[in-house]
């Protein structure tokens, strides 16, 4: 789970990192108090940047990041992004918070590395930009530093990026930025942790003193931690999640929107994906990845066709089930009523083997369901229904 | 022989009281595996299948009691790790951990741990392994397989259980299936589980089942492409039409920065000699092409 | 560092033990209003225990630990116990809690380890008495499990733990006590945390509900971990500290009262202890141990001296040094220092060797000291002195 | 040869800009240690000891650029733990922790992950060692030695120093002198260094000082009296005045619950074959009445 900027940086400050203060915003009106206080208040800022709050990355490209100088412009600038549409996601919130002087930017993330089964902190000394461009233009300029599985980050490994970034004169801040992030990581069990930029800024009048801030903050949440985090069920943006999403939330669907004309109901990820490039095979596109999970019961079924079928393109549907855990009697009459509710008449191609696949076969067959063998038959059917559909309609 | 498991397998089922440890337990056990003992803390005296497995309070008592080498764990996520370090400190060897769910970060130190006391862990959130005609410790159906020589190994559940189906159909059997799961932080990888097969004289052929997301069939590849060598290899990758930045399935893979695509994948098995097919019915012709006669 | 009951309760209460109410008092009064609360407030307690709060053991032995059923009792109690000295400690303060109706009695406790190199968790069923007795007389009674030095205490550990005590009807609350115990120990640098008796104790009217709580609370800090918990110091304990001893506190230096007449100034530990055994060898008593440590300037061998001689006993001092970071010069200076500003005339015999010895010897010669050459010696002689000194007295 | 340190030992000082580091690094140097770097961090790049040593700001940098082998810890109590695994991490052998104050819980998992790395850690809260005429690490002195064949273990300080001086004095030479430290957690025990005498071809006597409290010397002990059967062994054991519930030092040894006092220890060593001293001074004649002709 993904969460905007503020509470990432909410969770930062709660593990002693600097953080820059900010306000969050939800009018032009909001925006511009906010922008005045922080322009003529105890912090005396010169400008404020006011920045789109949404997950999409690109915001910055998009124009969804801007300066204001002054109470007027800010209200200006709050009303242009609030105004934008970045990725099809309208920008529902604007962060305000005064202008850093930035004498150089990094990088910084913690990062679950899968390969090596271990924290990795991945530091830059280009900040700004995406870390795959780094990766991919320049990438010795990225220090990889692996936490130890169980002592953890260790302050000498701290100083070794710290070191390597350059950023000697930032020493003891460094470490206790790098121990931070990983702390938050756990904390909040965060498969990412990302400070980009990770900034030296100048701070007070004049010359002023430099001091290593964390700019913008990205954290991802481990799903399969939710259920400790109480508190983390707050922070999913309800902007952000399209109906469908929340309503396969609810019951515990995995699902994702495609562009195709094939609604495809499938047990198991792995095999979700595989039906979804079978009928990519056959010549058709796959309307969207759904993966009932195991031992799905007639009621997810029957919720799993209601998203498919919200879909509008959708002018065929393959349901394709390899029983283990989940029992293929079950997932027939989850279909057969699920059917029964439909809005509309979709034809549907439907394929169950394994655990209880014979009784499945029997329901399927009274029920007058069209069914295939193998899964590339069972693929190959669907895109001659939908092409038939199509046709029709 | 076989990897992993076998006839020589004693298997306790930790949470062998719960709903799916029971009847995974029974499966396993129709299936002929030597299920010696179960575990659940606070049940200890009493008797599962049927009166016919001891179940014991902790997992040391289990192994002094049953001389158990193997466990297969279906406790609920919040616990798992610590039934997982309970069972390697007791001495277990194999270890399969089929609960799904467990947090990522907790899998960090307890793989180091299992590691450091010289057990293996497969999983978890996998659907463990099968030997064909020996045992079968986990969820995999039993009636998919057939005995064989054809050594498997894939991160998917259901998706395995497809290309072994179309192996058996082809008649094609196994020396072991192994579903080393999908989850971020795992026990055992597809490298470790190919070096296990290339270590059994029993395993004459190589099926990979791989997935986008992360780069461990790349490092498979180029490892079997120098240790593998003369061994009829085929794989399959799923997800060649999956969409960039989307993560597919709970757990799940996840393409990003342009690293982890099926091509990738694909590009790297095709240069270590493994014959890749475009749908997994299309294996065990691969595997006769590569020369396979088993 | 030893801490008090109370305080000692507050910590486990701070990790989420279970520890029964109670409150302090200095005086029979608020000990009456202390225990009216408890018999007559929400609780209503049929009797509450009043506890004096000593350092010391065997508070319980000494009649430091009585109930009482009414406010006048609690008040006649604690006008005894406040009245006690036990061991040599003049009782303070008292614990006045409600007294509860246990079942069972058990000992639970976190150690640091020595031989181990680990956390040891030691559990008995046998409750309320010393662990060493119950090592002596039936040591199979005594539980041990190690904490992971790198995992931590698992739960399966903790779990392994209350089997083995029969505690299998109280599994969660017996692997959240021991869990706590290990935190409290990390949380503050303990090197023991000791429930004793930890209780089943039957709570409510009637038959009641069973439940685990820790009755009695023994925490003893690691000294060297002060530096990281300011907020311990707050609970050394003013009354039991002798001003000796927080004098020697105040300047570093290891200081140990004892019985005999010749002062022993060295530096280690493990020098100051072989200088005692050959002071007793040659047929004297020391009256103190005390350690200089490392590196002692002449400032802190004055504050050494005055300590020693704070003891109207002593009738010798022997002054031990083995130099190494510590230059014999600066003692021999700090020596003739002290002399002069000492009160009373009481004869000296110093060995200096080691970094700077001849200097020191010098020195020494000048301000005519008797010197020795070897440990064995000056012990002689300082047996000696002290006896023509007690003669002449 | 000697035990852990010898001319073969390539020294890095971690704290070397300190001023007890800087003090002691000197007299190493003097006494003809090999000490090949310096280390503090954000010091990289200068010279220490008059221009002769390099400092370097990581462990894994000085490693890198001077192949040292062993490592001398200077850094204060906050960061010795640090330190050490720094040390460990870049290869270092053999570490020796000087550092006193160390809070004892932090050192248990150091302890732990250094033996994982196949380090040898003496102390903290350690003298050192000095194996004469080759090498000395640490803050013993470096006049109160001769050389020889006697290995002389110790947890004290200004104790062993005092030990070794009654030996040299009486034309004892020493092969290796080690303190150990007196802290509650410490890197290497008694027994631990009596296994590295026992395989130094060197060594053919045990001089092994002790204090009351904890077990470590009856252990060392049991071990001896198997393993150097034939060796000439003398011992000295502090504190036989001291009284029971008394910590005698700051992190030092106390008796507890009547375990722990010199009686029993004294008992151990002699039924073990070690001559046991009443004074150090007499630990020379005991070597000789064991047969000791070195």
């Amino acid at each position: 789970m993904k969460i905007q900027e503020a509470d990432a940086k909410k969770l930062l400050l709660a593990q002693g990192l600097p953080v820059p203060p900010w306000e969050v915003a939800r009018s032009p009106a909001e925006a511009r108090a906010a922008a005045s206080r922080l322009l003529h208040g105890a912090g005396h800022a010169r400008q404020v940047v006011i920045k789109a709050q949404v997950l999409v990355g690109g915001r910055g490209k998009a124009g969804g990041v801007r300066l204001a100088a002054t109470d007027d412009e800010a209200e200006h600038v709050a009303d242009d992004i609030l105004g934008m549409s970045i990725k099809g996601i309208a920008v529902r919130k604007v962060l305000v918070a005064p202008a850093a002087d930035i004498v150089r930017e990094l990088y910084l993330a913690a990062v679950l590395d899968r390969a090596a089964r271990r924290i990795l902190l991945m530091g830059s000394a280009e900040g700004g930009v995406e870390i795959e461009q780094v990766a991919a233009t320049n990438p010795d300029a990225i220090v990889r530093i692996h936490a130890d599985p169980l002592l953890g980050l260790r302050d000498w490994q701290a100083r070794e990026l710290a070191f390597r970034l350059g950023l000697n004169a930032h020493l003891k801040a460094t470490v206790g930025i790098a121990k931070g992030l990983v702390r938050t990581m756990l904390a909040n069990d965060a498969d990412l942790v990302e400070i980009n930029p990770l900034a030296i800024v100048r701070e007070g009048a004049g010359a002023g003193e430099e001091r290593l801030v964390c700019l913008d903050a990205k954290i991802t949440l481990d799903d399969s931690a939710l259920f400790r985090h109480q508190d983390h069920e707050a922070l999913r943006d309800p902007d952000e999640e399209a109906p469908a999403d929340a309503e396969a939330r609810r019951h515990d669907i995995s699902f994702i929107h495609l562009d195709g004309t094939i609604g495809c109901m499938v047990n198991g990820a792995g095999l979700a994906m595989t039906t979804m490039d079978l009928v990519k095979r056959a010549g058709g596109e796959p309307a969207n990845f759904l993966d009932i999970g195991g031992g799905a019961k007639a009621e997810r079924v029957a919720a799993a066709m209601r998203l498919i079928l919200a879909e509008p393109r959708v002018e065929a549907i393959l349901v394709n089930i390899f029983g283990g855990i989940t029992r293929g009697d079950e997932v027939a009459l989850g279909l057969i009523e699920a059917r029964k509710q439909q809005s509309r008449d979709v034809p549907m191609v439907v394929r169950i083997v394994g655990t209880n696949a014979a009784e499945a076969a029997r329901l399927l067959e009274e029920a007058h369901f069209e069914t295939a063998a193998s899964l590339d038959e069972a693929a190959e059917k669907a895109v001659a229904a939908a092409r038939a559909q199509g046709q029709a309609a | 022989m076989s990897i992993l498991i076998g006839r020589e397998t004693r298997l306790v089922v930790q949470g062998i009281t719960g709903r799916e440890g029971e009847f995974h337990a029974r499966a396993m056990q129709a299936y002929g595996t030597a299920i010696v003992g179960g575990m659940t803390p606070g049940k200890g005296g009493q008797k599962a299948l049927d009166d016919t497995v001891p179940v014991f309070d902790t997992m040391s008592e289990a192994v002094r009691e049953t001389g158990a080498n193997t466990s297969c764990i279906f406790v609920p996520a919040a616990g798992a790790p610590d039934a997982i370090l309970e069972a390697a400190a007791a001495g277990i060897g194999t270890i399969f951990c089929i609960t799904e769910g467990i947090p990522a970060l907790d899998m960090v130190p307890v793989v180091a741990a299992v590691r450091a006391a010289g057990a293996t862990l497969i999983g978890p959130n996998c659907p463990g392994a099968t030997s064909p005609g020996r045992a079968k410790v986990g969820i995999i159906p039993g009636s998919i397989h057939r005995e064989g020589s054809v050594g498997v190994v894939s991160r998917s559940g259901t998706l395995t259980y497809e290309a072994v189906q179309a192996m058996t159909d082809a008649g094609i059997g196994q020396s072991t299936c192994v579903g080393i799961g999908g989850d971020p932080i795992i026990g055992s990888t597809f490298l470790e589980v190919l070096q296990l097969f290339a270590a059994d004289p029993e395993t004459e052929a190589i099926v990979l089942i791989g997935e986008i997301g992360g780069a461990a069939e790349e490092e498979a590849a180029a490892w079997a492409a120098t240790n593998l060598a003369g061994v009829p290899k085929a794989a399959f990758i799923a997800g060649r039409t999956a969409p960039e930045g989307k993560r597919m399935g709970h757990a799940g893979a996840i393409i990003s920065g342009g690293a982890g695509t099926a091509g990738s994948k694909v590009a790297a098995l095709e240069a270590a000699g493994f014959g890749v097919a475009g749908s997994p019915t299309e294996l065990p012709q691969l595997l006769r092409d590569a020369g396979y006669r088993g």
